[in-house]
Order: structure tokens, then C-alpha cells, then sequence
């Protein structure tokens, strides 16, 4: 709710100019971060002088002081404030946050309406994966030969990790920040989210953790990759401090925002949306945030013991004071393993989305659709030990964990076979949505299969921490999550900034992306059979081969990417004007016009059926309600013989 | 269609124009190097052709090696000096005399308080040769290893002994008197190496292995043999 | 609606068709996945140097061979539909829609099915190979101990009966080795490529890992975990030698075989 | 893309705070499950670390143990702050939230002092990190259940509680029960680390806090 109608019943006589917090932008935002940063880092240094630890306590208190200052500043915690005095925010207030009237201007707030968020998270993807892939660019390049030297191993590993946790952070963010922010409630007929506030704060609070994961590369680096291993990270510089509060603070966002998608998508479906009735990418963005919710928290509490190791001495994970780096790997990988399908189930849900749309086909068995998505978010939980085959961590629980591990493949192939059984004779529109269906087809199998070998055993003990791990996930992150994800983004373009996206440089994209990804990751599997270590700056001179064509094929993926970023940002400058439903879609979030009013729908949208009626009778009026009734079955939609 | 592509281009162009800069602002800027001093000018065997000589300190702060006046941004670490980085030829024999300053204590392993792959097995300590010195009292070591790429394997590590703590300071100096440790051996084909420092001296709040160990140009290097 | 115009009986024929035209393709991408199964994998990761390795290369291939059909399966559906159904131009409101299937009891019944044998299949598969992985050394002759120690960035090896400690690794051959790897400081993790075998090295906790090497020649070390700044050096030779050379080498060392 | 003039007027159909209240209860139901994943994660490090006793170090003697009455002081005052707030709910306690918001600043209070009184410091071993984290979650939950119960107490004192906005109280309600149950999950992990911490330490260090400990358990920890 962005308006405040329940306020309607207790009016609240406060001025609706007044207030400070209609000064608050980023601007101040960053200025009171820096404040509070300083302030903090004088405290520190009082408090910790000459302490074994003080390097480490400061820029603990130094990163805690920005984040807490920048959300202050940006007027994060005057909604709480408000309420703690028993002055709630008015009428008035609220549309101020919701960004009425604010022009551009609304980006740059903590601004509440549910799109300006979708939209605020697609920028800060792009640049994220922009950053993660420069990285990766690098990386690539340092390894052109077995020993070129171009970067030092600190640099190196440092950018192993940064790039890793760069690349994972926005993976998770990638399909449920923007789109399930922008259409997740359009798609349920829902006027914004469950709490509008909570889901800004979600989104600033990534903002806040950017300079703070980043600063890591000028405080030392971090010596030990993006899964952040201790006790090498009890080891490392004060950038690994920087590693540790980034994640303190991504894992309270994704709290947040994990509650708030689950609240929204649970109580605010329109009026006669079942569950039966629900899209399927719903379901994806909901499994997606359900499982994040507990999994999170285990990241948090295992930084958390890093942090108390790290800056007040602690023992939790140094053998020799009774702690065990095992503890970390198992925390770690509780959450580690369901992130995977974080990461990938609202990917593969998008498509299966635009798969019906393009098919112009009902999904194919919806109810096995939804009973995978579920047994998958049921057995991730189960699984996280196959990280742990080779640490010598109880080898007599490796039977049991291959089960689940090699059990978890049934539903993600009934996944495959929804989608196959969609696209069965439909009328395929192949446009660069549907193209990434098809190159999620490849290259899931393909990271999926591997995924088989590395949960047996004996076979994991030889290719465990190897580039064929590297190249597995890549396949599965990359190639299906990524892909994904880029097919989420031609298919919504045109309802979240109201423009086509250019075709032409779409296609060449495509091509550019994916042929160079299966260059560089088939490269990546050659070396790692042939028995590569992963995050090595220099290497045998017999994996010259392997590795060379891994980074041409790299350097394909960056300059598909790029072409990519060229045809995002043209289109929206000045893309053909897009009609409010081009792909005859008939999801809800098809059925609001370009550009989508503040409150989405002029009247709520009653549902009788569900979104999949391709090429079936529409189903006659039953409601008597006076509302267009439909699931977007509006006249515009094609192939529904009146 | 000329219009067409200019915009993709230059994206492409800036995109890869970005990462250069951020590749050149993170290429490793390899400091100087030590340079070999070349003495003999008759060949110490049939198969070598140089005996060359090497002098490096280990100094218990970074004031006097190659970190800049005032011992640049972490004056209080551990350090090699004059430099980190060594050039010598290929199948020649080296002799590397370390004048060490810094005290020490136990290693962690005591395989590396022993003399490995020097020619003869043994170093001299102060002009006395030894096969391993105190495990009780170790300073640093100086221990090289083969990178691993296709090149000759060298493995050299040579243990270098605590200077007591209550050595007296010498006069002239910030530091005590120092040991001189020498040892040789012999280097193979053309190869990049690089050699550190096994004995845990660092910061860093566990296993005493981070910061200056885990630092380049304090407490390990490259050793290039061209 | 109907968007198939065609009648029932040409419609009975064209699904024969398709059907065969699938298995075409499916049979195609199977044989050449199995083809490719055979060579690529062994030639990649090599001779093997140890009964271990043995094991891993022919479940690898094993389950390359296992999944060929497959992938084969989703891609020649894939291939296929894009061949057979693809729209020429873009969609315009009023084209007819595919058929409204929503599903079909038979065809997700018989996938889920095979996938699920697949997978009892794998899982049978592996907890026999890891069986016969672990019990490797348990057979034939004394075991040869060996105590690995990482350390950041080398490794040491000590033969506590022969009273030995070298940083290269030296095996006899066909005789089983069990290594009791441990860390003086971070993780890392105790790698022979060509031998199959791989452990962390942990600090405070020792874990092991057995096989039996069957192959003379040079081999590598490798640490698999990254384990700070010179990681990527952390590695050193391993040398299997006949039983006569590896007393030699003992008693070169200074040990008592 | 200003949203100038979009706002149709008619959009803003009255919302029931009935729905609003169910929506904030769901919402808040969720957080907790994550806190409570959370409590569960710190919960599980601390058994695991008891339970491997990584070189004999997990509590290696030398150290007191934190004395157990201290923490289930703390929970029972947080449990009768908890009925306070809830019998006031129930319409047969006047003062009861502002009794529940004393009651549990004054647990804050006592949770502060404790960690200020620990027989060692955080840095002494796992055992010592471990009690120390555990109760630091205990501080912060408190000190987010005091903000919670002044705002209500303010709001009451405000009336901006009173009919549509009343389902805040319940609400609250709801977060006032979980604190209780985390900490007294927290003291139950201390409580049967501290029972099975080991024999040595049993013998040098009488503890009034520590139970005795069977014999059973010192022969499992392996020493």
C-alpha cells in the first residue's frame, strides 16, 4: 500500500508541507554516511588505540557508521521515528514517498512506489554485473598465458572473490529485484507492495553496501575468495572486514525484501487470483524469496562469528582456542546451497512466463511445474553437505548427501519438462525473449549434467575445487540464471520503461553472449579435467590451451554484453513506443496502460482464470462484478474467436 | 546503417576502454629489481657460466628496504630489503648473503629450520657452515619455489637464526649487529620463480601469516632466472 | 478453438512422423554424445596413475555415456520445435494460438519415471564406486603412511616409519599409501590430479585419504583451496618409483626402510 | 516518466484495516521465522563447537563459566513483561504495557550488567565467544523490544492506537512472545553447554551455576 487509506479513518492533523524529510535525498544521504563514517572512525580509533585489533574495529565502525549514516540521511528510519512518537506519516506523507509528482527526481529518494524500486534495482544490477564482469575481463586476461604476470596473486585473488561476490550478489538480485518488484504486483493486481517502505529500505540498503564492498579492494583485498573460507579470513587485511560487513548488511536486505515479496505475493493477490490461478513466475519469485528467508540468516550468523573472531578476538573458527573452520563451511553452505535456487528458480520461471507467451500455448502441466518448484525448495535444504565432500567433514555422511544431492535432479527435470512440453507445437515467435529459452535448454543441460557428476562421490573428490566446478556453476549461475534473467529483461522492457527493446542489437547480443560463453566455460571444463585448480593466477603451462580459449571466449561475452548495455540504454532513451500489451501476453501486468499510473489499476482486476488460455475458449463471464473481468483476457487478445 | 553501428562501437570501444584502465591502475608494478652482482669472469664449472652474488637484509621494519622514506604505508612491518625482486642468469651459481636483523622464535615446522637444496646441503652462519640451525630460534627463512609452469624445478630454502632479543644495538645503527647467512646453488633454464619467507613473522591476527606475508615486496618476491 | 485445421487422420499421420523425425534426431544426438562420451573425458584427465583414478575415469565416462541421451532428448525436442513450429515474421494480434494443451498424464508420468530411475541408477552407481574408493587401501599389502602437512605456500611430506621428511612426494609403486593430511595454518587441500584422490588439509584436525598408485612416472601436488597470496605455487612433484628406487631414495634421505 | 497527473483519484478505494493488520501479522511472522533461522544458527555453532571440542580447547579450564542463573533470571523477568503485555490485551491488567516495556527494559539492563560481569572475556576461547554472542543477541532483541513497547506505550498515551490502528498492539504482542522463546533458547544452549563442559573444569572451577555433571558425559568429550 502505497496510499494511506486505512489513515482515512484517523486523520492526523499534521501540516503536509511540514517536515524535514521532503529535503532528504541521496545527496544528503551520502553526506550524513561520511559524517557518521568519520565520527565513527574517531570513536573507534579512542576506543581501540594500540588494541591488537584496531585496524579491524575501525573499519568496522567505520563501514557501520556510512551504512547508518546514509540511511538516516536518506530518511530511512523516519517512518519508525514517526511511529514511535505516535505520529504516524499522513496521507499526504505517504504520496510524498510513493514519488508523486517528483519527475526523475523520485529516482533519487527513498521513494516507495513499487516501480521506481523495480527500476532503481535494474540500474544497480547493471552495474553491478558491469563491475563483476570488468573483473571477470580481468581475470580472463591475467590468464591468457600459464604465467603473464599482469596481475600480482594479491591483486588476484582479491579480484577472484570480488568478482565472485559481486557476481552472486546480483544473481540473487537479478530477477527478484526488478522484476519481482516492478511486475510481480502488477501481475497480481496489486496496487503496490505489502510494505512500500520496507521495500525502499531494501534497496538503499544495497546502495549503502556498494562503497563498503568495494573498499575491501583498498584495504588490503580479500585473500580468500567469494565463499570467504575461514581461518584465512581470521588472517586477511582489514578488506576482509569490508567483505564481512557487506554481507552483514546485503543479508539484512534480502530479510527485508524476502518478507515483503512473501507478504505481498501471500495476502495481496487480486480478487480471485487462487493459487491455481497464480502465474508461474510468482511462484518462482516467492520459492525464490521463501527460501532465502531462512537460508540468509546462517550467512549472517556466520559473518557475524567472523566478526566477533575478527574484531573483539574470538575463537569460533581458530582451531587452537576450540573452533573449527568446519563450522563455518556448514554455515555457510546452509545458506550457500538454497542460494543456488534463489538465484535460479525465478530465472527458469521468467521463461517458462514468456515461453507460453511466445509458444502461444498454455503451460504445459502447471501442477508439475509448481510440485518442482516446491520439491526443489524443499530438498536445497537438504543438500548443503556435497560442498563438503572432500573437507574430510564426516565421510559417513557422503552417502546420504549424494542421495539428496542426485535426488534434487528429478524436479529440476521436470522443470525442463514443462518447458519443452510448452514450446510442443506452439507457434514459436522466436524474439530474443524466446531465444534465451532456448539457450537456457542448452546450457542448463549442460551445467545441470555436471552438476550430477559433482554430487557422486568418488568423482567429486577429483574435481572438487577444480575450473570444472568453476565451469559447473557457471553453467548453471550464468547460463541459465543469467540467461534468464535477459530474457526477463526483453520481455518486461517494454511495460517497465514504456519502449521497445532495439531487435537488432538484441540478436547480435545473443549470439555474442552465447557463443562466447560456451567457448569460455567448455575451455573452463577442458582445464579442469585436465586438473586446473580454480583461482590460481598462474598455471601449468599444459592448461595453455584450455585457458587461451577460455579467454577469447570471455572477451565475447564482454563485447556482447556491452552491445547489450548499448541497445538497454538507446531503447529507453528512444526506443519505438511500446503498446500496452505487444507480446499478447495476458498477465495482468499487460493490462495497465504505458506509463503505468501511480496506483497501477484505475479499479482492482477480478480474476477468473488463469493466465494460460492460449488457444481455448475464454471461459464465460460468471462474476457479476462491474469490473472488466479477466485475467487480461481483454478484446486485444489474439486467437479468442469472440 | 553507418549510424547504426556507431553507437554498439563506441559502447564496445568505452566498455573496453574502462577496463583497460582498470587492468593498467591494477597491473602489478613490479619494483625494482635486485640486480646480480656478476664477479667471476672465468666460469665456475664447464656447465656454468656465471657465479654471481646476491645481498639482501631482513630488517624487523620496513624503514630501511624499498618501501620509501619512512617505511611507506606500514612502517611497522617486517621486511626484506634492498628489494624483493631478483634477476639472475640462467645456469650459473648463485650465492645469496643475508645479513639478518630480526629475532624470531619457534617454527611451526621444523623442516624449515633445516638447510634444503643449497649446494652441499649447508649454509654458513656467520662464516660457520650448518645443516639446520635451532628450531627453537628461527628469524626467517628465505625459501624458493618453483612456479608451476613448465620450467626446471628449484627448491632452495635456507633457515636464517633469531638475532637475541637482547643484543646489543650497534653503534650507528637503529639495529644490532646482524648474522650474516650465505648459502649457493645452482640455477637451471630461463624460469619464473618465486620465494617467501616460511617462518610465520607476519601481523595478522591468526597464524601470524598475513600482512607483510601476504603482501607483496615484504616478506616474499620473484626470483627470474633469464 | 482449433488452430490444427488439418483433419483427424493426416493428423494421426503427422504425429507418426514427428515422432519418428524426433527419434532421428534424439538417436543422432545420443550417438554423438556417447561418441564424444568415449574419447574426451579420458583423453582429457589423462592416464590414470592409481586405481582411484582408474575408478573416477570410467564413472565419468560411465555417466557421460548415462546422460548422452538425455541431453539428446531435450535437445532434439528443442531443435525439433524450433525446425517444425517456428512462426516466420512477428506475432500480430489475431494469428491463431498453438493448441491448448495443458498437459498430458502419460508423457510427464513416463519423464518423471525415467528421471527418477536415472537417478536410482547414479546413486547406485556411486555409493558402489565409493565403496570400492574406500576399501582401495584396506586390501593387498601394508599401507604406506604418510603425513602430509600444508603450510602456506609448501607442502611437506614425512614417512614417520622411515623416519623421512622431503617436500617432493616419492611413492612405490602398487603398494597403498594412506596420507594423514593436516595444516600448520589455513585450509587447504591435498590434491593428486593424475591420482584421483583429494582431502582439505584442515588445521587442527587430521583427515585422511588412501589409494594405491600403479603407474611409474612424474606426477603433481596441487592445493585446491585457495589458501592466500601464493596459492597458485603451492604445488610440488610426485615421483612413483619402482620398490627398489623408493628404498633407494629412503635410504638417500637418510631414513631406515 | 513523471507520474504528474496519473493519479487516478478514484484509484484510492478505502483498504481494510482488518486486511492491513492480517498483512502487517504475516509480514512480521516472516521476519521472525528469519530471526528465528538466526537464533537457530548461533544456537547450532555453539553445540557444534561444544560437541567437536577442536584440540581440546573448546573450554580448556583456567576461564570460569558463565553462571547460569543469571540468564534464566533475565528470561523469566522477559516472560512475565511478555504476560503483562498480553493479560493488558486481554482487557484485566490497566498498566500492563507499560509494566511489560519496564519489565523488559530492566531485563536489557541485567543482560548488560551480566555480560559486564562474565568470569572471562570474549577473546578467552570458543566457549567464552560463544556465551558472549548469545547473549549479545539477547541485548539486541531487548533493545529492539523496548523501542517496539515504548512506541506502543507512547501511541497509547497518544491514542494513536485506538480503533483502526489497533492491530499494532497485537502485533507487538506477537514480537514480545518470540523474544521470550529465543531467549530462552539461547539460556537452554548455555545452560546444556555449560552442564556438559567438561570435567577439569567442573573440579577446578565450582561454579553455583554449574550443574554436576554426569559421568557419562566427561567420557565423551574426548580428552
Amino acid at each position: 500500500m502505497t496510499t494511506a487509506d486505512i489513515y482515512k479513518t484517523d486523520p492526523s492533523p499534521v501540516a503536509p508541507h511540514g517536515g524535514i524529510m521532503r529535503r532528504l535525498n541521496v545527496g544528503t544521504g551520502i553526506i550524513a554516511g561520511i559524517v557518521l563514517a568519520v565520527v565513527a572512525n574517531v570513536l573507534a580509533k579512542k576506543l581501540a588505540d594500540g588494541h591488537t585489533h584496531e585496524p579491524d574495529v575501525r573499519a568496522v565502525f567505520t563501514m557501520f557508521g556510512w551504512a547508518v549514516g546514509f540511511l538516516l540521511g536518506m530518511g530511512a528510519f523516519t517512518g519508525p521515528f514517526r511511529w514511535l512518537v505516535g505520529r504516524d506519516l499522513t496521507h499526504a506523507d505517504e504520496l510524498f514517498l510513493a514519488g508523486k509528482d517528483q519527475g526523475v527526481g523520485r529516482y533519487f529518494r527513498f521513494t516507495t512506489d513499487h516501480k521506481v524500486v523495480g527500476i532503481q534495482y535494474l540500474v544497480l544490477v547493471m552495474v553491478m554485473l558491469g563491475a563483476g564482469g570488468s573483473m571477470a575481463m580481468l581475470i580472463r586476461t591475467d590468464l591468457i598465458s600459464p604465467n603473464s604476470g599482469f596481475l600480482g596473486p594479491q591483486t588476484y585473488n582479491s579480484l577472484v572473490g570480488l568478482h565472485g561476490l559481486t557476481m552472486i550478489l546480483a544473481t540473487i538480485i537479478m530477477v527478484t529485484g526488478p522484476f519481482g518488484n516492478f511486475v510481480v504486483p502488477l501481475m497480481i493486481g496489486a496496487r503496490d507492495m505489502a510494505f512500500p517502505r520496507l521495500n525502499a529500505l531494501s534497496f538503499w540498503l544495497l546502495v549503502a553496501m556498494l562503497p563498503i564492498l568495494y573498499s575491501a579492494a583498498f584495504l588490503g583485498g580479500i585473500p580468500m575468495g567469494w565463499v570467504g573460507y575461514t581461518p584465512i579470513a581470521d588472517q586477511g587485511p582489514p578488506g576482509v572486514d569490508a567483505y564481512m560487513m557487506a554481507i552483514l548488511v546485503f543479508a539484512v536486505s534480502t530479510a527485508v525484501a524476502g518478507m515483503n515479496i512473501t507478504t505481498t505475493i501471500v495476502t495481496m493477490r487480486a480478487r480471485g487470483m487462487t493459487w491455481t490461478r497464480t502465474p508461474i513466475f510468482v511462484y518462482g519469485v516467492l520459492a525464490s524469496v521463501v527460501l532465502a528467508l531462512p537460508a540468509f540468516p546462517f550467512f549472517m550468523a556466520a559473518e557475524l562469528l567472523l566478526f566477533v573472531d575478527r574484531v573483539m578476538g574470538g575463537g569460533f573458527y581458530v582451531p587452537n582456542r576450540g573452533g573449527q573452520p568446519w563450522l563455518y563451511q556448514n554455515l555457510f553452505w546452509l545458506m550457500g546451497h538454497p542460494e543456488v535456487y534463489v538465484i535460479l528458480i525465478p530465472a527458469v520461471t521468467a521463461l517458462m512466463e514468456l515461453t507460453a507467451v511466445f509458444a502461444r500455448k498454455p503451460l504445459f502441466s502447471f501442477r508439475i511445474a509448481v510440485l518442482s518448484i516446491i520439491a526443489i525448495v524443499g530438498l536445497s535444504a537438504t543438500v548443503w553437505a556435497h560442498h563438503m565432500f572432500a573437507s574430510g567433514w564426516a565421510p559417513d555422511l557422503n552417502g546420504p548427501f549424494m542421495l539428496t544431492t542426485e535426488m534434487i535432479s528429478i524436479p529440476t527435470g521436470g522443470l525442463f519438462l514443462v518447458i519443452l512440453g510448452t514450446i510442443w507445437r506452439g507457434r514459436i515467435w522466436t524474439a530474443f525473449p524466446m531465444m534465451c529459452t532456448y539457450a537456457m535448454l542448452w546450457n542448463f543441460i549442460i551445467g545441470g549434467i555436471t552438476g550430477i557428476y559433482l554430487s557422486d562421490v568418488p568423482l567429486d573428490y577429483q574435481l572438487h575445487g577444480s575450473m570444472f566446478v568453476t565451469a559447473h556453476f557457471h553453467y548453471t549461475l550464468m547460463g541459465a540464471g543469467l540467461t534468464g534473467a535477459m530474457g526477463a529483461l526483453g520481455y518486461w522492457f517494454p511495460k517497465m520503461t514504456g519502449r521497445m527493446l532495439g531487435n537488432t542489437p538484441a540478436f547480435v547480443s545473443f549470439w555474442l553472449v552465447q557463443i562466447g560463453f560456451n567457448v569460455t566455460f567448455l575451455g573452463m571444463f577442458m582445464v579442469g579435467l585436465q586438473g586446473q585448480p580454480r583461482r590460481v593466477v598462474h598455471y601449468d603451462a599444459s592448461f595453455h590451451t584450455g585457458n587461451t580459449i577460455s579467454t577469447l571466449g570471455a572477451y565475447c561475452i564482454g563485447i556482447g554484453m556491452l552491445v547489450l548495455l548499448y541497445d538497454v540504454i538507446s531503447s529507453w532513451r528512444h526506443g519505438d513506443l511500446a503498446p500496452m500489451n505487444p507480446w499478447g501476453a495476458k498477465t495482468l501486468e499487460w493490462t495497465v496502460p504505458n506509463p503505468i499510473p501511480l496506483e497501477n489499476f484505475a479499479v482492482l482486476p477480478v480474476v477468473t482464470e488463469d493466465a494460460y488460455g492460449y488457444g481455448e475458449e475464454p471461459v464465460p463471464e460468471s462474476e457479476p462484478e462491474p469490473v472488466p473481468a479477466s485475467a487480461g483476457a481483454e478484446a486485444d487478445v489474439p486467437g479468442a474467436p469472440a | 546503417m553507418g549510424k547504426k553501428l556507431i553507437g554498439p562501437i563506441v559502447t564496445v570501444l568505452l566498455g573496453g576502454a574502462f577496463v583497460t584502465v582498470l587492468g593498467l591502475l591494477l597491473h602489478q608494478s613490479l619494483s625494482p629489481a635486485v640486480a646480480a652482482r656478476v664477479t667471476a669472469a672465468t666460469p665456475p664449472s664447464a656447465t656454468e657460466q656465471h657465479h654471481v652474488y646476491v645481498h639482501l637484509d631482513t630488517y624487523p621494519d620496513s624503514m630501511a628496504g624499498e618501501h620509501g622514506k619512512d617505511g611507506g604505508a606500514e612502517p611497522d612491518w617486517v621486511s626484506y630489503g634492498p628489494g624483493t625482486n631478483i634477476n639472475v642468469p640462467a645456469h650459473s651459481l648463485v650465492t645469496i648473503t643475508i645479513s639478518q636483523y630480526d629475532g624470531g622464535e619457534a617454527i611451526t615446522n621444523p623442516w624449515f629450520a633445516k638447510v634444503h637444496g643449497t649446494v652441499g646441503g649447508t649454509e654458513t652462519v656467520d662464516g660457520k657452515p650448518v645443516t639446520q640451525i635451532d628450531p627453537e630460534a628461527v628469524g626467517h627463512t628465505w625459501t624458493l619455489h618453483a612456479a608451476p609452469t613448465a620450467q626446471d624445478p628449484l627448491f632452495v630454502s635456507a633457515p636464517l637464526p633469531a638475532v637475541p632479543d637482547d643484543a646489543p644495538i650497534a653503534a650507528g645503527s637503529d639495529y644490532p649487529k646482524p648474522i650474516e647467512v650465505t648459502f649457493s646453488f645452482h640455477t637451471k633454464g630461463p624460469g619464473k620463480y618465486i620465494w617467501n619467507c616460511e617462518f610465520p613473522c607476519g601481523d595478522g591476527y591468526y597464524a601470524k601469516f598475513g600482512g607483510p606475508m601476504s603482501t607483496r615486496g615484504y616478506m616474499s618476491g620473484t626470483f627470474t632466472v633469464s | 478453438m482449433s488452430v490444427e485445421t488439418t483433419p483427424a487422420d493426416r493428423q494421426g499421420r503427422s504425429r507418426s512422423e514427428e515422432l519418428k523425425t524426433l527419434t532421428i534426431l534424439w538417436a543422432i544426438f545420443t550417438v554423438l554424445g556417447v561418441i564424444f562420451a568415449l574419447i574426451v573425458p579420458h583423453h582429457l584427465m589423462g592416464p590414470s596413475a592409481s586405481n582411484t583414478m582408474t575408478e573416477v575415469e570410467r564413472t565419468f565416462t560411465m555417466f557421460s555415456v548415462a546422460s548422452a541421451p538425455v541431453a539428446a532428448v531435450v535437445w532434439a525436442l528443442a531443435v525439433y520445435s524450433l525446425m517444425r513450429w517456428r512462426r516466420r515474421g512477428a506475432w500480430k494480434e489475431g494469428d491463431p494460438d498453438g493448441p491448448p494443451l495443458r498437459g498430458h498424464g502419460m508423457t510427464s508420468g513416463i519423464w518423471i519415471f525415467l528421471s527418477s530411475a536415472l537417478c536410482l541408477f547414479l546413486l547406485i552407481w556411486g555409493l558402489a564406486a565409493l565403496s570400492k574408493v574406500d576399501s582401495a587401501a584396506a586390501s593387498g599389502a601394508t599401507p604406506l603412511e604418510i603425513d602430509v602437512t600444508g603450510q602456506q605456500w609448501v607442502w611437506t611430506f614425512s614417512y614417520p616409519s622411515q623416519g623421512v621428511e622431503s617436500d617432493q612426494l616419492v611413492l612405490p609403486v602398487n603398494r597403498p599409501v594412506v596420507f594423514k593430511v593436516t595444516s600448520d595454518d589455513v585450509i587447504h587441500s591435498f590434491w593428486l590430479p593424475e591420482m584421483g584422490i583429494k582431502v582439505d588439509a584442515n588445521p587442527g584436525v587430521t583427515t585422511s585419504t588412501s589409494t594405491v598408485p600403479d603407474r611409474l612416472g612424474l606426477y603433481h601436488v596441487r592445493c585446491a583451496e585457495l589458501c592466500g597470496l601464493l596459492h597458485a605455487d603451492m604445488e610440488t612433484n610426485a615421483r612413483v618409483v619402482t620398490s627398489d628406487d623408493f628404498d633407494t631414495w629412503i635410504a638417500g634421505q637418510g631414513g631406515h626402510a | 516518466m513523471s507520474t504528474e497527473s496519473l493519479v487516478n483519484k478514484e484509484a484510492f478505494a478505502p483498504e481494510e484495516p482488518h486486511d492491513f493488520g492480517e498483512r502487517w501479522r504475516v509480514g512480521a511472522l516472516l521476519l521472525i521465522l528469519a530471526d528465528a533461522a538466526f537464533v537457530a544458527a548461533l544456537s547450532f555453532s555453539f553445540l557444534y563447537l561444544r560437541a567437536l571440542d577442536t584440540q581440546g580447547s573448546f573450554h580448556p579450564g583456567g576461564t570460569g563459566v558463565a553462571t547460569l542463573w543469571w540468564p534464566w533470571t533475565v528470561s523469566a523477568v522477559m516472560v512475565l513483561s511478555a504476560l503483562a503485555y498480553w493479560t493488558q490485551l486481554r482487557g484485566s491488567f490497566a498498566n500492563g504495557v507499560a509494566v511489560s516495556v519496564a519489565g523488559m527494559a530492566v531485563a536489557l539492563v541485567l543482560t548488560i550488567v551480566q555480560m559486564y560481569q562474565f568470569p572471562f572475556t570474549v577473546s578467552d576461547n570458543a566457549y567464552s565467544a560463544a556465551v558472549w554472542i548469545i547473549t549479545a543477541a539477547n541485548v539486541f532483541h531487548l533493545a529492539l523490544t523496548v523501542f517496539l513497547g515504548l512506541g506502543i506505550a507512547i501511541r497509547r498515551q497518544r491514542g494513536a492506537n485506538r480503533g483502526a490502528r489497533d492491530w499494532h498492539v497485537r502485533i507487538v504482542g506477537i514480537w514480545y512472545t518470540w523474544v521470550c522463546v529465543a531467549a530462552f533458547v539461547g539460556t537452554l544452549t548455555i545452560s546444556v553447554a555449560n552442564g556438559t563442559v567438561g570435567c577439569p573444569l567442573a573440579k577446578d572451577q565450582p561454579d553455583p551455576g554449574a550443574r554436576s555433571v554426569p559421568s557419562s558425559s566427561c567420557s565423551s568429550s574426548a580428552r
